[in-house]
């Protein structure tokens, strides 16, 4: 099979008649009049998949927790498990697995029955470059990536995420997102309808 | 007479520039911030203090050619004018005038002049 | 009247640019004095009538003066010129009794009432015929020989100007 | 003729010229900015207005409201002096453009023409050229290497361009046997022919030209984006930024496509069929036909222009002189002499 490897150079009647012009002016003004393919962001907004890196948060202890592992560490670190609450057992994983550890500040507080539960989470994201380094070492499935990407705010204080903000990020991610099918979109049909020449046949997945 | 026109359309453009100009002044706000007046550098400190220095430019030859083609074509225009009157004469007069100053283009071409002239010690 | 006012708008616009000419220590600034000085020195032709010179005039010196604009801001060397203040105002003032001369030679030439045009035969010309026209018609008849020898003198600056500009290799080897 | 009602013409097409410079520029960012969306398959400023429609005025506001900044070491003077420099003669091309044909209105025959003069086209070329210094200028005062690199760029290819465009428009002018604009929009229509039939290269090398002096694609290597940010403007901020590409994009490329229609378009006459005459589809406007056949032949040399921006990678500067003293300067001196040929044919 013969490839084409760079088209044939203009001869002189073809240069002067600015046919090379004339081949690239026919494909802008042909897409000059088909239909537009954005969204028109702040009124329509695409949902990102459900792998995507965005701000971070915490999962919550809902019964969901990867075992035996959950259980291990919180054996092992003396944790008190609170259902609701964040899943951290203060293991400073992350903190070890990030490139620039300063960005966390992680501390427990002892409670009265001599178990540990998790006070100061804080993690500025000034400093972040969305690695995933410590997702991947959280050993109890509790930090986590979630599908914010609007990260944009007025203040550099807005930008530190602390114990808070992260459980309500948790949250609401699990209330919306937790138990829909890891694929990589979820609206198929709205985005092959906006792309119309993307010709990937995608399989049907209901989303219970 | 038919200049007045000209004249006033200039009066009312540089009154409106200079309008324009100075409402920025007077609308913007005035914040004074220790590094706003910074000159642009792509965000790192200034490599010169200044940008005004020797500075090599490939086509000052052609800058002067530019002038002579100019004086040329000034030349040219009243002949454009009045080629129809003139007949074969002037027909005869400008094809020399133009086949000498060729001649001068087709000494530039082939001594490289038109090129862009390159920095032959920075090369 | 109105091209008198023209005339004598234009004639001080002049004067006082080709004064910034002479004392501005900036070259930028001489430039554009010179820029301006010419440009009032087209709308000096403009109000005598010659429209054609006056264009020209403003064409060929507003592209002229950019070019010589362009040399001062790449091989003028600012550096040295900011660290030397001084400028030669005292030598400037010197010249002036010479151009001076120049002035009374023109007081005396309009006291004396010198004209160049009798019996208003190019007024009475430019009526019929538009400026451009007369010029062409005089230039390309009566002047052909001129016009031609100005081909010769363009030729030839064109090479100094590659001699001198371009710097070759192999000149003299 | 009184001077009252001279001074009230005067004073209508003044107005006329200012509406079309500060209105028509700035509606053509709208303009560009659609055509530039649609080309790359996206809808354009839609929130301002109904389909963005009030996008230049918010635009116009936010730009006048911003912060006046002096680059700690610009040249203040010269730094102002620019953006005049840059503004006023290109505005000033306008006064010699020729909208329509005599019109007679309130008993008074009036030309839409400011300065109705037998040099015009002359003084087109000298405004146009004059408007190098405002670049130049800003590049130079505003002390920045971007900037100056830019204007010089841009210094180069107006020394390139400015013989080239001179040599072109040379075709027309010795077929229409006159520098004044009125006047060869008049050969045209009596010889009944668009010069563009009979000055195909000049026209092409005119486009050519108008491009390159405008500074668009594919020669806007004077404030390529990617590398030189905005060239000489990277340091001008609020209306002194907005001026810059309101002239350089708009106001010049508006003057420089009304010269080009003039010399090869015929001006305001209507569609043309060479040597046979003219077909009016709006003979039901009278006089005033005239000037819509002048505002769309503009408005289409405006879209080539945007459609050639949105198409079209850029040149390299030495790329650019090359073509004009190799390729153009050389067509138009060989334009010269083929009308030299066809003109006497043309009598009447």
């Amino acid at each position: 099979m013969i490839k084409k490897v760079f088209e044939k150079p203009l001869n002189f009647l073809e240069t002067i008649l600015f046919l090379d012009f004339i081949k690239g002016m026919s494909i802008t003004i042909k897409q000059a009049f088909t239909k537009t393919i954005t969204t028109h962001y702040p009124y329509e907004k695409l949902t990102p998949p459900k792998r995507f890196r965005g701000f971070f948060g915490h999962k919550t202890v809902n019964g969901l927790e990867p075992q035996p592992a959950f259980d291990e560490w919180v054996e092992r670190m003396k944790i008190e498990p609170r259902p609701g609450q964040s899943r951290c057992v203060v293991c400073y994983l992350c903190k070890k697995a990030c490139p620039v550890p300063d960005l966390f500040e992680i501390d427990g507080q002892k409670l009265e029955n001599g178990k540990k539960v998790v006070s100061v989470f804080n993690m500025n994201l000034m400093l972040c470059t969305f690695c995933g380094l410590c997702v991947d070492a959280c050993p109890v499935d509790c930090l986590f990536q979630s599908d914010i990407h609007e990260t944009a705010s007025f203040s550099r204080k807005d930008s530190i995420l602390n114990l808070e903000k992260l459980e309500a990020i948790g949250k609401s991610w699990q209330d919306r997102r937790e138990h829909e099918p890891d694929r990589i979109w979820i609206d198929d049909d709205a985005r092959q309808a906006l792309w119309r020449e993307n010709k990937l046949n995608l399989k049907k997945v209901d989303n219970a | 007479m038919a200049y007045i026109g000209l004249l006033s359309l200039l009066a009312v453009m540089l009154g409106l520039s200079v309008v324009l100009i100075s409402l920025n002044w007077l609308l913007g706000p005035k914040k004074k911030e220790p590094y706003k007046t910074y000159p642009y550098e792509c965000g790192v400190p200034l490599y010169d203090d200044t940008a005004q220095t020797t500075f090599h430019q490939g086509y000052y030859i052609l800058g002067l050619l530019l002038l002579l083609f100019d004086i040329e074509v000034a030349y040219l225009f009243p002949w454009a004018v009045v080629y129809n009157y003139l007949g074969i004469f002037g027909f005869i007069e400008v094809f020399l005038f133009l086949l000498i100053l060729t001649f001068g283009l087709v000494y530039a071409w082939k001594k490289e002049a038109l090129d862009w002239q390159f920095d032959l010690e920075s090369l | 009247m109105l091209n008198q006012i023209a005339f004598y708008l234009f004639g001080s616009i002049s004067i006082i640019c080709g004064l910034g000419v002479v004392s501005a220590s900036n070259p930028i600034y001489v430039v554009l004095w010179l820029l301006g000085a010419l440009i009032a020195i087209s709308g000096i032709f403009f109000s005598a009538g010659a429209e054609l010179l006056g264009a020209l005039q403003l064409m060929v010196y507003v592209v002229a003066i950019a070019v010589f604009y362009i040399l001062i801001i790449t091989a003028v060397p600012w550096r040295k010129l900011h660290k030397n203040e001084q400028h030669n105002r005292l030598i400037g003032v010197t010249v002036l009794p010479f151009i001076a001369l120049l002035y009374v030679e023109a007081f005396i030439v309009g006291i004396s009432g010198v004209s160049i045009t009798k019996n208003k035969i190019i007024e009475t010309i430019t009526k019929n015929y538009g400026n451009a026209e007369v010029i062409g018609i005089k230039l390309f008849s009566t002047y052909f020989w001129a016009f031609e020898l100005m081909s010769v003198l363009l030729l030839i600056s064109m090479i100094g100007a590659i001699l001198l500009g371009r710097k070759e290799e192999k000149t003299y080897d | 003729m009184s001077i009252v009602a001279l001074g009230i013409i005067i004073a209508i097409k003044v107005v006329v010229i200012l509406a079309i410079i500060l209105g028509i520029g700035a509606y053509l960012t709208l303009v560009e900015r659609k055509v530039a969306a649609h080309i790359q398959r996206r809808p354009g400023p839609m929130v301002v207005g109904w389909h963005g429609l009030l996008q230049p005025l918010a635009d116009g506001i936010k730009l006048l409201t911003k912060e006046d900044i002096l680059p700690s070491s610009a040249n203040q003077v010269l730094y102002n002096l620019a953006i005049i420099m840059a503004l006023v003669p290109a505005s000033l091309v306008f006064a010699v453009v020729p909208f329509g044909p005599e019109i007679h209105v309130f008993g008074y025959d009036v030309k839409p023409i400011l300065t109705d003069v037998n040099i015009g086209i002359i003084m087109a070329f000298a405004f146009g050229s004059l408007a190098v210094y405002g670049v130049a200028l800003s590049g130079w005062a505003s002390n920045s290497k971007y900037a100056l690199i830019g204007a010089l760029r841009k210094a180069g290819i107006i020394i390139s361009y400015e013989v080239v465009i001179t040599f072109a428009a040379l075709g027309p002018i010795m077929l229409a046997k006159s520098l004044s604009t009125y006047d060869i929009v008049m050969a045209q229509i009596h010889q009944k022919v668009w010069y563009i039939f009979l000055q195909p290269i000049s026209f092409v090398v005119f486009v050519f030209a108008l491009l390159a002096e405008t500074g668009r694609v594919p020669f806007d290597i004077q404030e390529a984006e990617a590398e030189l940010v905005t060239g000489f403007t990277v340091e001008y901020g609020g209306m002194k930024f907005g001026l810059f590409p309101l002239v350089e994009w708009y106001v010049e490329v508006l003057s420089l496509s009304s010269i080009l229609t003039v010399l090869y378009l015929g001006g305001w006459s209507p569609i043309n069929i060479p040597f046979v005459g003219f077909v009016d589809p709006l003979f039901f406007l009278g006089p005033w036909s005239g000037f819509i056949w002048f505002i769309i032949k503009v408005t289409i040399l405006f879209l080539l222009v945007l459609w050639l921006h949105w198409t079209l990678p850029r040149y390299r500067i030495d790329q650019i002189t090359t073509i004009a003293w190799k390729v153009m300067l050389p067509l138009a001196l060989f334009n010269i002499l083929i009308t030299a040929f066809i003109a006497p044919l043309l009598r009447g």
